[in-house]
């Protein structure tokens, strides 16, 4: 029945069986949004944050959907600017996915700052040197640029192209697509970045504090570098899914293998600039500030392993594969580094909003744990809803892999 | 507002711990001073607003050599590289150059909580609740401090409302610049033990700085850099490790046990 | 040339300025204004707006009787603070009174008579006076006709005031009428010595300030005994080196918060204070270190008195036996012998802790005659004689009820009680005065503000004013060396249904047929304090301290009685001026006491406390003790802010939390910070249990504090609180339980 | 943010954070404004059609974009990058080095009529790939009308909105709709020009038109273009009819029936109607 609003020459499965698929994801964002009401009306007593552990679950969602969002940023900056026409096939799917990210970031944010109404202080009476001032301006600004790029491709979906108007304006912007890459990618460096300062400003919290290059601790590049490499393989691994999901071939198989190849160059350099920034850290920087690294490490769970897990486990190995031609080519080979690669990110976000938190400073701490509640995880597990269900209408009502029709032929 | 103060002052506290009782009232005190609410039903030991807090601290040695300390632990006003004004997007935090105090305007604050992840005391708030008195308590408030609404943070200000009201004493009396003693926070006005000594520290004279200067003296977390103006005092030398790094043992026994 | 201005122009100027506004503060301003004025509206509270003045009162809410100098807005107090006793000294408030003001909007505070709904329900419902009269009075007469035997009482934790001596002259209407001194007294060691001379001493004060070493029997000298400031004075210097200041050596099976702050902590045994303390005067005496021949001549019974030997029961108690008792090494027992004569002038006190209840009247004779031994009464730095108050009642003495113990009073006797509203601070388990009811339908009545404690037990409340909202007396606190008084004056108005207990009983009275003196009829206690303050007047001694202008005046000084009672009104306290001299007091006293079987009873209970229980420990291995905070140990409300040192920190344990030894804990199977059953022989009560490594193994340390729901709205509060698993010694002690414990 | 606001004042980092933060809002604003402001224009000077054109070009499949020399066989794979405007085509100017018609003019030679599996096309005149052509006439006019393909998809269209009289055509841009049982059609222009008078299918012309000056017929195909031309567009008829699940072919290599469309249901036909007329 919707099928004059689908993109032509491709097919899609019927609406019903589509609305079997929305429907469990809609309940779902309705329940998020149940929870999120309920932290708007009552305040943020609903979560199990504390005064202690500032920081939750949201602010962990916060930083790993903003890093896997890096995709859209680095995709385009490789499409508009260094012309990589070849990865034009994920392009639109990119964008979506960083709008889906980056939107879903800020409505969490929303939800967990304690007066969401004066949010725009920010921009009134900005403190030029809060980490958090440069990661607002960035994400606010990005998430603009990204609406707007994503509206041409909302704006050619088959019936809204009807209008004179929209496919009017839809072709002049998308002239100007290469200026907005450009300004999407600086805006994206910084943020990226600043998220990462955002904990290694933390002069006191000796876990998270990091020396750095002018105004910016190591964890800013790390940051950046490490969002850069996971933001081709969530493109990668999103596309995998869909076409699974789907059952469609959406890109040619070498789309893969590129984006693997970028992740993996990238993150070799990551996990070198880790390692070396590790070895700094626990030698110099901790200690220098009367917190020998050894101790971080007592409390279980979060032993030395951790450290292992994110150098060794979930940057070293993901990285071999990726950089191996053979290895890369395979596809279950592809498809655990590009996982790795995801996980690690998230992992990396993890050990720097959670435990840096659980972590004791003064000597009569104690080590703190968290649970979330079942509102923050509400909220959560919404945000992931409405990207499901943002991506799965653009699917099937948009364009995002150009490469499909081709595909689709007999 | 002109500061009457002409003189910069750098406002800070002496704590004596071997003084310290933890009778509490230097906790009620403050709350009363500072119109800071009962606590919420729900409220624990992780989501309740004291400004002043006082920990109670053991050298997880077994009976009968097993001792306490109480420790009280304000805002520590640090005076270097602030870890939370430089955090705070929107200046909602900032140190007055004329006193060293470190201020929150809690009606600038968004409550992102970021300054709470940095400060290394924990000596930050956060309004998980709106504020409520039992009624008719709200009678009691103190007018020379506003109360706060839900999802802000807040903390210790050395009584700044207590500031005000002597600076305006002062400038009543054609002063220009306070007498010591003639503003002290609630916290060591109530303190029975005398514990708690404020000043000066600029003032080389001043009590405060005296006994900042003392052998004994110490400051938590000192290698962080943040130079706090809360200096503490003890004799015991296992509590002196408090400031130092080595105290692994009695945390470690704390929490395990 | 002159241009006219067009309606053009007049447009650009007003889109001119309308553009140019935005690049001026003023909209922007506004903007931050609105948006934060928006947000405050309607949610956040407003203090209050009004002239600032100070008012002064005292603090009844213990009988330590801080002054208090409250911060007023518009009359209403908004903060307390304290005030030194006299000019040169400084003053404090605990905890408890700072948050004093805020009583009268407690959540659980009652404004209008109660009943409670049947009998053993906890729920009441409210009633007129007039029911509870009929009610009382017809109780009352039953006692008075049946010749059975029940008692009608008043139990009055603050005896001496206007009020008390009302209550007094009310009960000698009655053949069975019963005066009730407190239950847990503070000043348990100083009436033991005065009850023990052969020649009464009047009533004896501690001269503090020139003592050099305390050996204390758990008082809580640094946590809530007296005025705090007075005793941090003293301790001034704790655990320093110096020879000079006043050392502080606690003996007690807690490591309290005096404990851990004195120079010295011996952590004893279980209720084996009378060892130590017998085990002590005995070295005294074997070693001679003190005036052997002074003792003798005072000492009847040293040698052999009416009740037997002090010196051979002391014998009995040889170093290494007490050694044997009290966990304390025979070396330190040795030691501290000595010390407290070389670094004398040096007392020893018991009084008890507010929670754990009252050592036994052994273990008070025990520590009275340590004190004896060491020569303290009349001693500079030891006790002192102090003057009662001036008289001003001239109606001779048999009209008034004389004190008893409830101690003395059998059990299942007493068919009326009443309960006084003002707390001694310190703890009263409900078992204890169960005990002494008559079974069939006794009548409790409690004049209290709030639901809370013992009221919760009764059944009728009627609803008493709170501090800070009538007039009260405040008499000598327990560590003053001289005499003293002052008025708590009535800063706030009570509300609406609250009735003053002296109302109330003469209301009483009159529909029981009973004739008060006539010095209580158609009198306010105001009038009545004003007569007290006007004989101070007449008697011209002493000096009077105002509060507000700090300064002290010697009351011969004073123009006129109204002039002194005008300065009462605005806060001021009396002060008796300091004994002529400190000579030896001639009167000769008794080492065991003169209760029946003294020498037996002390040297069972000298064997431990825990001796005389029936309890086998093969059954109940652990032992139960309480511990609490005075002022704060659940009977009374607490200001809800304290729930900043309860609930918000772990400052302070809540009432019914349990802390055991980790080794203990991890024996008995018990995980720290959950739930535990407790069990004795009185009953079993469900615990949290917290390990910690201060406490002595095998020890149950309960706390009797509040209850974290009587803090909120709620209205369930359980009036039988931890106190009721305690065993009830045959002396009314229970310090110390046998009990076991396992995991839930 | 002003001077003097809660004590606010001005610094160096303040100012050049701001001027970053400011300058990359002015950039995104200005490009969205450039964006607003060229398509504005666009609808002024009346681009929307050409617009549409370039718009729906790029949205046309590989296949549909294969250029004309492909079936010539001057190559072997190729997809038009300009719109089928070939006049403005460099390699289709070197190819077609010979001279094709390079205005309007009336070749009287060709009458015949080329037959496509039972299609007819007459080789007097020139094929928009839209299924349309145009036949020039000696009074310097031409007639627009629609090819034996285009005609079957939709005979007897029961509205037929013809542009009136007067009104100006653009090349490729819409030319006129036609609507029967809930399909719609829009036909592109395949000559830009005035209209100067309208028919209709039983006329066997649509419109008269009167091109516009200058106006060449290079992009339109013609001659021996035309038969592989044919075949393609029988083969993009088969698969789109595929490809919308219709799940009918046409008759076994036979000739299309008349009413291709009575066979279908509408919705799927709209569908098959778009991809002939090139529309996405």
């Amino acid at each position: 029945m919707d099928r004059g609003y689908m993109v032509r020459g491709v097919t899609r499965s019927s609406f019903s069986k589509f609305l079997m698929w929305i429907l469990p994801w809609t309940a779902l964002l309705a329940l998020g949004l149940y929870a999120a009401w309920l932290c708007f009306s009552r305040g943020l007593n609903q979560t199990h944050m504390d005064n202690r552990f500032a920081f939750g679950l949201w602010i962990f969602l916060d930083l790993t959907v903003i890093a896997l969002g890096a995709g859209a940023f680095f995709t385009g900056f490789l499409v508009y600017i260094l012309k990589k026409e070849e990865l034009k096939a994920v392009i639109n799917s990119a964008v979506v996915l960083g709008f889906v990210c980056y939107s879903g970031a800020v409505a969490v944010l929303m939800v967990d700052v304690g007066q969401p109404l004066r949010a725009w202080f920010t921009f009134w009476h900005p403190n030029v040197h809060s980490m958090l001032t440069e990661v607002t301006f960035c994400i606010s600004c990005y998430l603009a640029v990204l609406f707007i790029e994503y509206l041409p491709i909302i704006l050619k979906n088959r019936k809204l192209r009807q209008v004179p108007s929209f496919l009017v304006f839809e072709f002049e912007l998308h002239k100007l697509m290469v200026v907005l890459a450009g300004v999407g990618t600086i805006l994206s460096f910084f943020h990226q970045g600043s998220l990462g300062g955002l904990y290694g400003v933390l002069r006191g919290r000796p876990f998270a504090f990091r020396e750095g290059l002018a105004i910016w601790p190591s964890t800013f590049f790390l940051f950046i570098l490490s969002a850069l490499a996971a933001g081709p393989c969530f493109i990668l691994l999103t596309t995998w899914l869909v076409s699974k999901i789907s059952r469609k071939r959406l890109v040619r198989p070498e789309v893969f293998s590129e984006l693997g190849q970028i992740s993996g160059i990238l993150l070799i350099v990551y996990t070198l600039l880790k390692t070396v920034d590790t070895l700094v850290w626990i030698n110099g920087t901790s200690p220098a500030r009367g917190f020998p690294a050894y101790q971080y490490y007592q409390w279980k769970p979060f032993g030395t392993w951790i450290l292992f897990a994110e150098i060794v486990l979930f940057g070293l190995l993901p990285a071999v594969i990726l950089l191996s031609r053979r290895l890369r080519a395979h596809r279950g080979w592809l498809l655990t580094a590009a996982v790795l690669v995801c996980g690690g990110v998230a992992l990396n976000r993890f050990v720097l909003t959670i435990q840096t938190l659980a972590l004791p400073t003064l000597p009569f701490d104690r080590f703190l744990s968290y649970l979330p509640s079942w509102q923050e995880t509400a909220a959560f597990l919404a945000i992931v809803a409405y990207g499901v269900l943002v991506y799965s209408f653009s699917f099937r009502y948009l364009n995002l892999f150009p490469q499909e029709r081709e595909l689709a032929r007999p | 507002m002109t500061t009457p103060t002409q003189k910069k002052s750098r406002y800070g506290m002496v704590i004596d711990l071997d003084r310290c009782n933890g009778c509490g009232a230097c906790m009620m005190a403050c709350a009363v001073e500072n119109n800071v609410p009962p606590a919420h039903r729900e409220a624990t030991d992780r989501t309740g607003i004291t400004w002043l807090r006082v920990y109670r601290f053991n050298n997880g040695l077994k009976f009968p050599n097993n001792r306490s300390v109480f420790v009280p632990v304000p805002c520590q006003q640090c005076g270097r590289e602030t870890p939370c004004v430089s955090v705070c997007p929107q200046q909602a935090v900032d140190v007055d150059p004329a006193t060293g105090v470190v201020g929150q305007m809690p009606e600038r604050c968004l409550g992102c909580r970021y300054c709470m992840a940095a400060c290394p005391y924990h000596a930050r708030y956060f309004n998980w609740w709106d504020a409520v008195w039992p009624p008719g308590m709200e009678k009691t408030l103190n007018p020379d401090v506003s109360t706060r609404m839900r999802g802000v943070v807040e903390k210790c200000n050395f009584c700044h409302g207590r500031l005000h009201a002597a600076r305006e004493r002062a400038a009543a009396a054609g002063r220009d610049t306070l007498q010591p003693g003639e503003y002290v926070p609630a916290c060591v006005e109530a303190c029975p033990a005398r514990a708690i000594v404020f000043g000066d520290l600029n003032d080389e004279t001043s009590e405060v700085a005296r006994l900042a200067r003392r052998p004994e003296a110490f400051r938590m977390l000192e290698q962080l850099g943040t130079e706090p103006k809360i200096y503490y005092l003890t004799r015991q030398s296992w509590v002196r490790k408090v400031s130092e790094d080595e105290v692994q043992m009695a945390r470690k026994d704390q929490t395990h046990g | 040339m002159r241009e006219k201005i067009s309606r053009r122009d007049l447009l650009r100027l007003a889109g001119g300025s309308a553009l140019g506004l935005w690049f001026t503060p003023i909209p922007w301003k506004l903007l931050d204004d609105v948006s934060i004025w928006t947000q405050n509206g309607r949610w956040v509270t407003s203090p209050p707006r009004g002239e600032i003045q100070f008012r002064y009162s005292n603090c009844t809410l213990c009988p330590a009787g801080c002054g208090v100098r409250a911060r007023c807005v518009g009359g209403q107090p908004i903060s307390l603070a304290g005030i030194a006793p006299q000019s040169g000294s400084r003053g404090a408030l605990c905890a408890v009174g700072l948050g004093g003001h805020h009583l009268r909007y407690h959540p659980q505070r009652v404004t209008q008579p109660l009943r409670r709904a049947s009998g053993i329900s906890a729920s009441f419902q409210p009633c007129t006076p007039e029911d509870i009269v009929l009610t009382v009075s017809e109780a009352l007469a039953t006692t008075r006709a049946s010749g059975s035997g029940d008692l009608a009482a008043i139990l009055d934790e603050r005896p001496g005031r206007v009020t008390s001596l009302m209550y007094r002259n009310f009960l000698s209407g009655f053949p069975n009428g019963v005066y009730l001194n407190p239950v847990s007294d503070s000043g348990a060691t100083l009436h033991a010595m005065e009850s023990a001379a052969e020649k009464p001493y009047g009533a004896l004060g501690i001269d503090l300030e020139n003592t050099r070493t305390i050996l204390s029997f758990g008082t809580p000298l640094l946590d809530g005994w007296g005025n705090p400031a007075r005793l941090w004075k003293m301790s001034e210097g704790l655990q320093d080196s110096s020879e000079s200041h006043l050392k502080i050596i606690q003996a007690e099976t807690h490591q309290s918060r005096t404990a851990l702050l004195a120079d010295e902590w011996l952590p004893l045994r279980p209720g084996t204070e009378a060892a130590l303390a017998l085990g002590l005067a005995g070295i005294l005496i074997k070693e001679k270190l003190i005036d052997m021949a002074a003792l003798s001549r005072q000492a009847i019974d040293l040698e052999q008195g009416a009740q037997g030997s002090f010196r051979e029961l002391t014998e009995k108690f040889s170093p290494r036996t007490t050694a044997a008792i009290t966990g304390v090494s025979e070396d330190k027992i040795v030691s501290l012998a000595r010390e407290l004569v070389q670094r004398g002038p040096s007392i020893v006190l018991g009084g008890g802790d507010p929670g754990a209840g009252p050592l036994g009247p052994e273990e008070e004779t025990a520590i009275a005659a340590l004190n004896f031994v060491l020569g303290n009464v009349g001693r500079r730095g030891g006790f002192l004689p102090r003057r009662e108050l001036p008289k001003w009642l001239k109606e001779p003495s048999k009209n008034l009820k004389p004190a008893s113990s409830l101690r003395d009073i059998p059990d299942h006797s007493i068919r009326v009680l009443f309960v006084d509203a003002l707390p001694s601070g310190n703890a009263i388990p409900w078992t204890l005065l169960e005990k002494k009811l008559v079974r069939d339908n006794p009548v409790v009545v409690s004049f209290s503000p709030y639901l809370l404690g013992i009221s919760r037990n009764a059944q009728f409340i009627v609803p008493s004013p709170v501090y800070l909202e009538s007039w009260e007396e405040v008499l000598t606190p327990l560590d003053s060396p001289t005499t003293s008084y002052s008025l708590s004056l009535p800063l706030l108005v009570p509300p609406g249904g609250v009735q003053e207990p002296f109302d109330f009983i003469r209301r009483v009275a009159v529909a029981a047929g009973v004739h008060l003196a006539p010095e209580f009829q158609d009198v306010s206690p105001k009038d009545l304090f004003k007569r007290r303050v006007e004989q101070f007047h007449r008697d011209r001694r002493g000096t009077i301290f105002s509060y507000r202008n700090e300064s002290e005046t010697r009351v011969k000084d004073v123009a006129s009685a109204d002039s002194m009672w005008a300065m009462f009104c605005d806060g001021a306290s009396w002060r008796d001026d300091p004994p002529s001299s400190t000579s030896p007091i001639a009167s000769r006293f008794s080492l065991l006491g003169k209760a029946a079987n003294a020498a037996e009873r002390l040297e069972a209970v000298g064997h431990g406390r825990l001796e005389i229980q029936r309890d086998p420990a093969t059954e109940f291995p652990l032992v139960l003790m309480p511990e609490g905070w005075r002022g704060a140990v659940g009977q009374n409300g607490l200001s809800p802010v304290m729930t900043k040192i309860y609930q918000e920190s772990g400052l302070r344990h809540l009432g019914g939390e349990a802390r055991v030894n980790v080794e203990t804990g991890r024996r008995w199977g018990l995980t720290d910070g959950g739930p535990a059953l407790i069990q004795t022989r009185c009953g079993s009560k469900v615990a949290r249990v917290h390990f910690d490594d201060a406490v002595m193994p095998e020890v149950i340390q309960v706390i009797v504090g509040p209850n974290l729901k009587e803090f909120h709205e709620s209205q369930e509060v359980d009036g039988r609180n931890i106190l009721c698993l305690c065993n009830l010694d045959d002396d009314g002690v229970w310090r110390v339980t046998r009990a076991k414990m396992s995991g839930v | 943010m002003f001077p003097g606001i809660y004590g606010f004042h001005w610094s160096p980092g303040f100012l050049i954070f701001l001027g970053v933060f400011y300058s990359v809002l002015m950039v995104i604003g200005v490009t969205v404004g450039l964006a607003v402001w060229r398509a504005v224009k666009a609808f002024r000077s009346d681009l929307q059609e050409t617009i549409r054109w370039k718009s729906d070009f790029q949205e046309l499949s590989p296949q549909d974009r294969t250029c004309r020399h492909v079936w010539t066989g001057e190559f072997k794979q190729r997809v038009c990058e300009n719109q089928f405007e070939c006049w403005d085509c460099a390699e289709h100017a070197r190819l077609t080095a010979k001279a094709l018609p390079s205005d309007i003019r009336v070749e009287e030679n060709f009458q015949a009529t080329e037959d496509v599996f039972g299609l007819e096309v007459p080789l007097d005149r020139f094929y928009h790939r839209g299924h349309t052509w145009v036949k020039p006439e000696n009074d310097g006019t031409v007639h627009v009308g629609l090819d034996d393909l285009g005609a079957r998809m939709m005979p007897d269209p029961e509205v037929l909105d013809l542009p009136p009289v007067g009104a100006k055509l653009k090349v490729n841009g819409i030319g006129w709709f036609m609507k029967k049982s809930g399909v719609a059609i829009r036909v592109l222009a395949p000559i830009s020009g005035e209209v100067v008078a309208a028919g209709g299918p039983e006329q066997g012309w649509f419109l008269k038109v009167k091109p516009e000056a200058g106006f060449n017929l290079r992009s339109l195909l013609h001659g021996n273009e035309l038969r592989p031309w044919f075949l393609r567009e029988l083969d993009r008829l088969q698969s789109a009819l595929a490809v919308e699940g219709v799940g009918v072919s046409l008759a076994d290599g036979g000739v299309p029936v008349r009413d291709l469309g009575a066979t279908h249901p509408k919705a799927d036909w709209q569908l098959v109607c778009d991809a002939l007329f090139l529309r996405p």
